[in-house]
């Protein structure tokens, strides 16, 4: 448990610096102190254990199908780790209370960084590769926040999000190495994993895994071509420098491969690959770092070339290099941070990192020049400095180290890269300390408050003791390390200031003389590097970015034009192609079912559709005209449909067509009257192709169908138990209102919300442009001044009554003969619309004033409590129930609670039809520039003549 | 018959006509009912769940008819899942269309906002096609209502387009219902499963086409490309609360190509056996690209959303296509957690117009607007949501996917797009995050924009959205646990039609 | 009181009847749900007509049916002729102007329905007064007889029926 | 052919008739030279057809099948009150789009505009009420 | 001539006219395109319960033979939705084109950046708003 | 007899529909078209009355009934759009 705790700790403590940093910068930076001491200390309370050999686990399950558990486990390499971690993280917070500005926000600092070292810790004591995936990301996205803590800078900005970029495509390149080595392995625990070395390289996926692992490490460290994110991500505090670009974040890389070396090196991939890899970018960034002016970008590219060289490290795969590897983490954490701190403390007293612009410190800053002395002189590797011995341990093995079956070509590398790694440390202390005094710094130096040197002094003093006495130092805890990186295979390896003189000792000279004679020679060197004029990978990745961001624009917009024909289009063929796919993909034989003679009539009917239908295709742009040749199709469909034995649908056909007709025509008069040609004779192709295979497809999917008999239908039932069960003959009707009433009950939703919509469309159509337009509106047709005529309005005054009736007919006998409450309210709709039509909206609504909101929600609730109340009497919802009740006078009449339910069919039906009529109506009123009328008929003579103007409202009464 | 099942139909179904009668200028009963409704969906839902985690399924015959012949709904881990994901989506969204207003925007949001649910509901309950179409159709009316609510061109126009285009969809799902009403005589699912398993070969290329034909039309409603066209400016166009309702849409579609996979071609239907499958992948892989790219090539958040949204079907659609409990189980886990990281992304970017002025919700620089410190944070973890990465449900959902392709054809397509796809989205948000909060420290001048509404409530339904994508990690054990389940039920071939047709079977 | 409960006695016979017609059944239920609906639907949809015109049913009313269905006979055999036989060139086609004694809209849409019944004629407008039909004549050798015949045979006949 | 009733022949009779007459009805409207003369035919020649077709019907039923229907007088009622409306309808319609000069026969060599109310108004579809008389209540 | 094949190669005439017409650049046409998709399916639904001459689904004792009522059912629900739906698209279409002014859905003239633009919502919502308030 | 008979009225309408397709295709003015869809409806009640008679049975009377009402009505609707535009005022 405890080590759940120590990784969990920081990130719980991340709430601390955000409360306590009301109470001040200095409670707020001992909060986050105590935090992090905490779980220091719980860490090294279990040091004697793990030193002993131990190994400290926790496990707690947490996602166990998948296998990604809260395992935890605690060996020498992660103890050493996590307490770097941990024990630099407690000096970054003291350094970080004195360098953060007064003016900048500490709480969210401090709980940045807590969450960033929580992701670390847990980094390094993840036992499960996708917990440690887990926070593998999170450092990547915690050190984007602190990255970009300076929102102001530009640099901030694009250094975080360059940063987050190529790690976080590294951490996604590692998940995919991590899940392939635990498909591998079998398990995702590390425990289990590093005892399958050989099966993991057996496997036929070990070279992928190994790959995209790689690109996960060589990514987050740094590595040559992933490397240039790191010296951006420099525009950080310091403080974060320090932490996450030297001492913690990047080695999670060199970790991983640490963690992973027992399972993965060994072989000739892994030899090429990682030593290849770092090598290289030790020596390119050794190089690089010489010519960089600004101190963080120096000691950036000294750190890309560091963790190049532990990659080699471990890269040779040895287990004495792996040591060396082990022993120069360490060491270089300590006095990487050390300058980290330094070049702060420089920043922050003389203004400026420039060493154009810096020189003669030493009078002036004496403490930090010592302290950059002894830091910068590990970190070029001279006695009796830890970085010295490390390198020695390096050389030793690089020397032994052949590639390409040519022995010389490692070491001389190799002698490169300290060669120069030892003329950028001195261009450090030498450029920044000594030589000539400059005139004026961008601010007066003097030496840093003892809060912010401290940090970096106990870094170097523990630089120097190691160097002094390594064997004591840390001989038990690199033993320990190399046994747990190597499984054993290491052994005990003293280590020692001295070795004797041998070839090492001789390069580590050479090295140490040639980067003093290097740096006399910076200028012209410098004068040749900057010639050489190699591309800024910066410069490349913003230019790539852009263009991919671009390119992604582009596509995007070109895809997604904003035409609905495309779109269409594609939905149409993506679904004949899903249909024709799928019928030519099975077996198909042709059914047996004798099919039926066409009477002469039925062709003649025929005719009369595709007549029909083709007018409407070719004559489209008329739209009026359109609009009656469409009519003649539904004629046409309801014929067929009394034809093929289906009134119900007949009759349904019949009042819906002329409905949509109405509304059609209302929509029409204020809309365009005709389309202009727009399509190409290309797109108009396109169109005809696809309309044809879809229609051939619609042909050949009902021919198919007709022509075979298929099983027996459910329906069967519904007709054995229409009558018993339902109590209504037309099957139909029963099977809309009782045995499939939850359909119905659904449709009349439909058909409300539908009603709802056009309400909430129209209501707001006089405001806005749309009122506008409809103020400016000028009828494109010459208009007849009559509005109401008198014939058809007599007409309609003796037809609404008996449309009534025949709607209450058609209602009543719905459940037994064909009719039934949607036909009925269609019907009763159509005999108002008439009404309308004939006298006018204002007149016949002032004699019709109903609220349709309440029909329509009337409607729904009736059909809804039909069914609640069958659940209420304790049977399923919808439940029906019928009687033959005897009546006085009128004889047996047959009530069914589905009657019930098609009364509520019928008044949503009548409730959405007056509603979309009424607001449409209300539309083109305000297009209108007349007064509404309010007289039923224009003509009649029998009326008095005009006795003069009265208001409106005055209204004619019945 | 367990009544309580009908129960997520019946509340909205009783409450939006009640509201429409009586209440309709009645904004705070109607407020109150509404978000007394949605609790209580939540409620029942959990209550269903925890039935259904039993592992019983649960069979109401409406109308009392028994199955084939009637109505069936049917509760199972797979609909209760969904029921509970919708509920839980419901309620800030809602809560948030009132903390914005938008509800007094125009008319009828509320009884729109019931009746969406109820079509939702009854979809993810129903065991019959038909039934299902016509749900199909509530959610999809009552959708273009909420689309279009409030109002202005940019809105109507991209209505007319999702409207036109969900019709040609109702149209597509007819011919789909036809084909195989036609070939198999039965409308009831899983009885479609047993008629589909007995059917003669010469059959089978009607019976294929139908199926296919179904499936597309769910690829559309799931915005799988080349079906998706309508998503993006639909969902960029409406008011953030219903294009963060709208997040669950997708999601109906997603269900149904399982339900109805698993259900009529499953295991059980012989050489026609997960016969969409490997139609559904490439499609899926498609989606993931093409969404993803969309996601880098916005301009606008709420646009950028609203790929995320495709991009993240495709995710999901990728698990499903595979069809093997296990990454079925992942695209379960993947699914509720992509429907609350769209919503809060689509409600972040409200806040975020809403703050901004004429700037409003362009990926580009605008001077320092209120509140700008909570949205950034909110953003970044709403962002590390829609990516995927840790700490919230979305890396976790990945890996679930990832780990269960691993093995399958086309495993590792899914792995290549998914993994490239998460670097695509990474660069986008982090470009998008960048101008919208950090570069406005240093832009000139002010935004003119008027106080936002409700600025606490808003930033805290947000943040309970993250909330619960965090409880849904953490809790990752429990419910992978009963995602587990739910996918060993769904791959059952017996469970679900045995329980569906047992009365039936009885009586014959 | 009688006004409001039967405003049109005339229809409620008529719904009575169609109600019948409908059921195509005789029985006493069917009749007593008839009376209910005659009596109902009027009531219910009298707002739509206002106005009560005052009809005499009586010998005229069922004399003039009579003689409107015979002519309605003849014309469609006299139109069958001519759409057969005639050519186009020789129809003696014209338009007539009826001036109007009746007053009642519902007396003049009855005159202009029975006139697009019967021979040879179609009633196209009213005069913005509503004092004068204007009917196209197919195939008249003299307008003016044709109007006097319009105005002898039916209007004369009606003005008695709306009295 | 046995047994042929009094009905059958009656029934086969109008059923000829109305045949016909729907025909001719149709044929009038494809042949005449204009609208105004294309109306007559429909209106009553194939309005008259129909109803010899429900008549026929009305017969039939009771006389040959034994069942009794009488919705046939309903769409005969429907129908012959619907007709004139709709000719008129149309007619109005056509002077609208046509103008005052329309002819009643254009093959006839005689140029004959639309004739005076002779009352000083215009006719209805022409010339409306004065907008003042529009908001008189009654 | 069968009457299986008049329908069949109906249903094939109205769907590619229904396509064709959805593919049209107005809202008008796209309407008709929809409102011929409908006819079609109609009829290809009710096909799916086969083609039966004179023989109504209309239950009696001694009725042996009837045409498949479960697709006529279907049908009818299919009817009534796509009428709603239609309403509510013409509507609809009506409603857009005196909002922007043209019944273009081609995406003519419309740039990527004008195809978000959503300055114009913000006006009219404000309006709706400020309406509503006013009621009780 | 009747069966003949029917049968030939059944093809006098089917004649009588396909004219009034021609003239509906042909025009040439609006109401042209108006008039000839109007005619093919009341053709089309014909033509269910005479099915009727064919096949004996009498269920599709309320089909005819509705044609003749909505028939009225269509037309009704095309003329009034010609006349004014909006054909509820
Ligand atoms: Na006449
Ligand atoms: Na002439």
């Amino acid at each position: 448990m405890t080590l759940a705790w120590i990784a969990l700790l920081p990130f719980l403590g991340a709430l601390a610096p955000a409360l306590t940093i009301r109470l001040g910068r200095n409670a707020c930076a001992l909060a986050t102190g105590l935090v992090t001491a905490t779980a220091l200390v719980l860490l090294l309370s279990l040091a004697p254990q793990v030193m002993a050999g131990e190994v400290v686990t926790t496990r707690i399950a947490w996602f166990p199908t998948l296998g990604l558990n809260l395992n935890f486990f605690l060996d020498a390499l992660g103890l050493m780790f996590a307490g770097m971690i941990l024990g630099i993280g407690l000096l970054v917070i003291i350094y970080a209370r004195f360098y953060l500005n007064k003016t900048d926000p500490m709480g969210r600092f401090f709980a940045f960084l807590l969450l960033f070292q929580g992701a670390m810790v847990g980094i390094v004591l993840s036992d499960n590769i996708l917990l440690l995936l887990i926070f593998w990301e999170l450092t990547s996205l915690s050190s984007f926040l602190l990255i970009g803590y300076w929102r102001h800078l530009p640099e901030g900005r694009q250094g975080a999000r360059m940063a987050l970029t190529i790690t976080g495509m590294g951490g996604l390149s590692l998940i995919g190495g991590l899940l392939i080595l635990g498909q591998i392995a079998g398990s995702y625990d590390l425990s289990v994993i590093l005892q399958s070395g050989e099966a993991i390289q057996a496997s036929p996926l070990y070279l992928p895994a190994l790959l995209l692992i790689l690109g996960g490490c060589f990514t987050k460290s740094a590595q040559f071509p992933f490397h240039f994110w790191l010296p951006h991500a420099m525009a950080a505090p310091t403080p974060v420098s320090a932490y996450l670009h030297s001492a913690t974040m990047v080695k999670a890389g060199v970790f991983l491969l640490a963690r992973l070396w027992p399972a993965l090196s060994g072989t000739e991939a892994w030899f090429y690959l990682v030593g290849g890899v770092g090598l290289f970018t030790m020596v390119f960034a050794a190089v690089v770092a010489l010519f960089k002016d600004d101190l963080k970008g120096l000691l950036a590219y000294s750190t890309i070339s560091h963790l190049g060289m532990l990659t080699f490290l471990f890269g040779l795969g040895t287990p004495a290099a792996a040591v060396a590897g082990v022993f120069h983490i360490i060491n270089h954490a300590t006095f990487k941070a050390a300058l980290f701190m330094n070049a702060g403390i420089v920043d922050h007293e003389a203004g400026t990192r420039d060493l154009r612009k810096l020189g003669g410190l030493y009078t002036l800053m004496p403490i930090a020049a010592t302290l950059a002395v002894l830091a910068g002189a590990a970190m070029a590797g001279i006695p009796p400095l830890n970085g010295f011995i490390s390198k020695e341990m390096m050389l030793e093995e690089a020397v032994q180290a052949s590639a390409f079956g040519l022995p010389w070509l490692i070491p001389v590398m190799v002698m490169v890269g300290i060669l120069f790694s030892a003329a950028y440390a001195f261009r450090y202390v030498v450029g920044v300390y000594f030589g000539p005094k400059r005139e004026s710094y961008p601010s007066k130096p003097h030496d840093a408050p003892f809060g912010m040197w401290a940090p970096s002094a106990l870094l170097v003093i523990l630089a120097v003791a190691i160097g002094l006495a390594p064997a004591l130092v840390a001989g038990p805890l690199v033993n320990a390390v190399a046994a747990a990186v190597t499984g054993g295979a290491a052994g005990e390896k003293h280590l020692a200031l001295w070795h004797g003189f041998n070839l090492p000792l001789a390069m580590s000279l050479g090295a140490v003389i040639g980067g003093a004679i290097l740096l006399s020679l910076h200028r012209p060197a410098a004068r040749i590097w900057t010639a050489l004029g190699l591309p800024d990978a910066k410069t490349l990745f913003d230019r790539t970015v852009a263009a991919g961001a671009g390119a992604a624009r582009k596509t995007t917009e070109l895809v997604h034009n904003g035409s609905l024909q495309r779109y269409l289009a594609m939905i149409l063929g993506a679904a004949i192609l899903a249909a024709a796919g799928g019928f030519l993909s099975a077996p198909h034989v042709e059914g047996l079912r004798p099919t039926l003679a066409a009477p002469g009539a039925a062709i003649v009917a025929w005719l009369l559709l595709m007549g029909g239908t083709a007018a409407v295709v070719l004559g489209h742009r008329q739209r009026y005209l359109a609009l009656i040749f469409i009519s003649v199709i539904g004629l046409v469909v309801s014929l067929g449909f009394v034809y093929l034995s289906a009134p119900d649908l007949a009759l349904t056909q019949i009042s819906v067509e002329v409905v949509t007709i109405l509304l059609l025509l209302l929509a029409l008069n204020l809309m365009p009257k005709t389309s202009p040609v727009e399509s190409s004779r290309a797109r108009r192709t396109r169109d005809g192709v696809l309309a044809s295979l879809g229609g051939l497809g619609m042909a050949g999917a009902t021919w198919a169908l007709l022509r075979r008999d298929g099983p027996p239908s459910i329906s069967e039932f519904h007709w054995a138990n229409s009558y018993s069960g339902g109590g209504g003959t037309n099957v139909v009707n029963v099977i809309l209102v009782d045995f499939r009433g939850f359909d119905t009950f659904g449709e009349i939703i439909v058909l409300g919300i539908a009603a709802l919509t056009i309400f909430a469309l129209l209501e707001t159509a006089d405001r806005g442009a749309s009122g506008q337009r409809l103020a400016n509106w000028m009828p494109d047709q010459r208009r007849s001044p009559e509005r109401h005529p008198m014939m058809l309005v007599v007409a309609t005054r003796l037809l609404l009554p008996l449309a009534s009736v025949v709607g209450l007919y058609i209602f009543l006998r719905g459940h037994n003969e064909p009719g039934g409450g949607f036909i009925a309210g269609l019907v009763v709709s159509i005999a108002l619309l008439m009404q309308y039509m004939a006298s006018g909206y204002a007149w016949s609504n002032r004699r019709l004033p109903t609220d349709h909101h309440a029909l329509i929600g009337f409607g729904v609730t009736v059909a809804a409590l039909t069914g609640v109340v069958a659940m209420m009497l304790g049977a399923p919802f919808l439940k029906s129930a019928y009687e033959y009740v005897s009546i006085p006078l009128i004889g047996d009449v047959g009530l069914s609670s589905a009657l019930a339910f098609d009364i509520g069919v019928a008044f949503t039906v009548v409730g959405a039809v007056m509603l979309a009529l009424h607001h449409l109506s209300g539309v083109a009123g305000r297009a209108e520039k007349l007064p509404p009328s309010d007289l039923p008929m224009d003509v009649d003579p029998s009326r008095a003549p005009a006795v003069g103007p009265t208001p409106p409202a005055g209204g004619a009464g019945a | 018959m367990n009544p309580w099942l009908v129960a997520p139909i019946l509340i909205p179904a009783l409450l939006a006509p009640l509201m429409l009668l009586f209440l309709r200028h009645r904004l705070v009963i109607s407020r109150t009912l509404s978000v007394g409704a949605c609790l209580a969906m939540l409620a029942v839902g959990c209550g269903l769940m925890a039935q259904a985690a039993s592992g019983q399924i649960d069979v109401y015959a409406m109308g009392d008819w028994m199955a084939p012949f009637g109505i069936v709904l049917v509760l199972d881990r797979l609909s209760a899942l969904m029921l509970v994901t919708t509920a839980v989506l419901a309620l800030p969204v809602m809560a948030y269309a009132i903390a914005s207003g938008l509800d007094r925007k125009g008319w009828h949001f509320h009884p729109l906002f019931q009746f969406q649910l109820l079509g939702l509901n009854g979809a993810f309950l129903t065991g019959d096609l038909f039934n299902l179409f016509v749900f199909f159709e509530v959610l999809l009316i009552a959708s273009y209502g909420l689309m279009l609510h409030g109002g202005g061109a940019a809105r109507l126009k991209a209505g007319v387009q999702y409207v036109v285009v969900n019709l040609v969809g109702s149209t597509l799902f007819l011919v789909a219902v036809g084909l195989l009403y036609g070939a198999t005589g039965t409308l009831n699912m899983a009885h479609m499963g047993e008629r589909v398993a007995q059917a003669p070969a010469g059959d089978h290329a009607l019976i294929l086409a139908g199926g296919l034909l179904m499936v597309a039309v769910f690829g559309l409603k799931a915005a799988l490309v080349p079906l998706h066209f309508w998503l993006p400016r639909t969902y960029a166009s409406t008011s953030a609360p219903t294009a963060a309702l709208f997040a669950i849409m997708t999601k109906v579609g997603a269900y149904c190509i399982l339900r109805f996979t698993t259900t009529v071609f499953g295991e059980g239907a012989g050489e026609l056996a997960w016969a969409p499958g490997p139609w559904l992948l490439p499609a899926a892989l498609a989606t993931l690209l093409l969404g993803f790219i969309g996601v880098l090539g916005a301009r606008r958040l709420r646009k950028m959303a609203a790929y995320a949204v495709v991009g993240s079907m495709g995710t999901l659609l990728c698990a499903l296509a595979m069809f093997t409990p296990e990454s079925t189980a992942a695209a379960l886990y993947y699914l509720p957690h992509s429907t609350l990281s769209a919503a809060a992304l689509f409600l972040l970017a409200d806040m975020i117009a809403a703050r901004r002025g004429d700037y409003g919700d362009t990926l580009a620089p605008s001077p320092p607007f209120a509140q700008a410190g909570v949205l950034s944070g909110l953003f970044f973890l709403t962002a590390i949501a829609v990516v995927g990465l840790p700490p919230l449900s979305g890396f976790p959902g990945k890996l679930l996917i990832l780990d269960a392709v691993r093995g399958t054809t086309g495993g590792w397509w899914v792995w290549g797009f998914i993994l490239g796809t998460t670097v695509i989205s990474l660069l986008a948000f982090a470009r998008a995050g960048s101008a919208i909060f950090w570069k406005s420290v240093v832009t000139e001048g002010e935004v003119k924009a008027s106080a936002p509404v409700a600025p606490q409530a808003s930033a805290a339904i947000v943040a309970a959205l993250l909330a619960a994508l965090a409880a849904l990690t953490i809790a990752g054990g429990p419910v992978t646990g009963y995602l587990n389940a739910t996918a060993a039920q769904i791959y059952d071939v017996q469970a679900y039609p045995d329980a569906v047709l047992d009365e039936s079977r009885a009586a014959r | 009181m009688i006004k409001k409960l039967l405003p049109h006695p005339a229809l409620t016979v008529t719904l009575i009847l169609v109600w019948m017609l409908l059921a195509n059944r005789l029985t006493v239920g069917g009749l007593v749900l008839g009376v209910v609906i005659g009596v109902v639907v009027p009531i219910l949809t009298s707002p739509f007509w206002p106005d009560r015109p005052k009809v005499r049913f009586g010998p005229a009313t069922w004399g003039y049916l009579g003689l409107v269905l015979w002519d309605i006979v003849t014309a469609s055999f006299q139109i069958a002729m001519i759409v057969l036989f005639k050519k186009s060139e020789d129809l003696r086609s014209a338009w007539l102007v009826v001036p109007l004694d009746l007053r009642s809209p519902e007396a003049i849409t009855m005159l202009a329905g029975t006139i697009s019944m019967t021979p040879g004629t179609v009633s196209c407008d009213v005069s913005s007064c509503g004092r004068a039909l204007l009917v196209h004549a197919l195939d008249t050798p003299d307008p003016g007889a044709e109007v006097a015949r319009i105005k002898r045979r039916y209007e004369a006949r009606l003005k008695r029926i709306f009295a | 052919m046995m047994d042929v009733g009094p009905f059958e022949i009656l029934i086969s009779a109008l059923l000829v008739i109305g045949g016909v007459f729907a025909l001719v009805g149709s044929w009038g409207l494809a042949r005449m030279p204009s609208l105004m003369t294309r109306l007559h035919g429909p209106t009553k020649v194939t309005t008259l057809g129909v109803g010899s077709l429900l008549v026929a019907s009305m017969i039939f039923f009771p006389a040959i099948q034994g069942t009794y229907s009488a919705h046939e007088l309903l769409i005969t009622l429907f129908l012959f009150l619907t007709a004139p409306i709709s000719a008129n309808m149309i007619a109005k319609a056509h002077l609208h789009r046509q103008g005052r000069h329309i002819d009643p026969n254009p093959m006839d060599d005689i140029a004959e505009g639309l004739p005076d109310t002779g009352l000083g108004t215009g006719w209805a579809t022409f010339q409306g009420l004065d907008t003042d008389q529009l908001n008189i209540p009654r | 001539m069968s009457i299986e094949f008049l329908v069949a190669s109906a249903v094939g005439v109205l769907s590619a006219a229904g396509i064709y017409l959805v593919l049209r650049a107005r809202t008008f046409p796209v309407v008709l395109g929809l409102a011929f998709m409908s006819y079609a399916i109609n009829v290809f639904l009710f096909s799916s319960g086969r083609l039966v001459v004179n023989e109504p689904p209309i239950y009696g004792q001694d009725v042996a033979a009837y045409s498949d009522p479960l697709p006529q059912a279907l049908v009818l629900t299919a009817i009534v939705i796509a009428f709603g739906m239609t309403a509510l698209v013409v509507v609809l279409a009506l409603r857009t084109f005196l909002e922007a002014g043209t019944d273009q859905v081609d995406g003519l003239g419309e740039t990527p950046a004008e195809l978000e633009t959503l300055a114009e919502t913000s006006a009219s919502e404000a309006q709706v708003r400020s309406d509503v308030e006013a009621r009780p | 007899m009747i069966g003949i008979a029917v049968l030939f009225a059944i093809s006098c309408v089917g004649l009588a529909m396909t004219m009034n397709l021609w003239r509906l295709a042909r025009g040439p003015t609006t109401a042209d078209r108006i008039l000839a869809l109007d005619t093919l409806t009341i053709n089309a009640i014909a033509l269910i009355v005479l099915m009727q008679i064919q096949q004996g049975s009498a269920v599709y009377f309320e089909a005819a009934l509705l044609l003749a009402m909505v028939g009225f009505v269509g037309t009704v609707a095309y003329c009034k759009f010609l006349l004014r535009g909006d054909i509820v005022e």
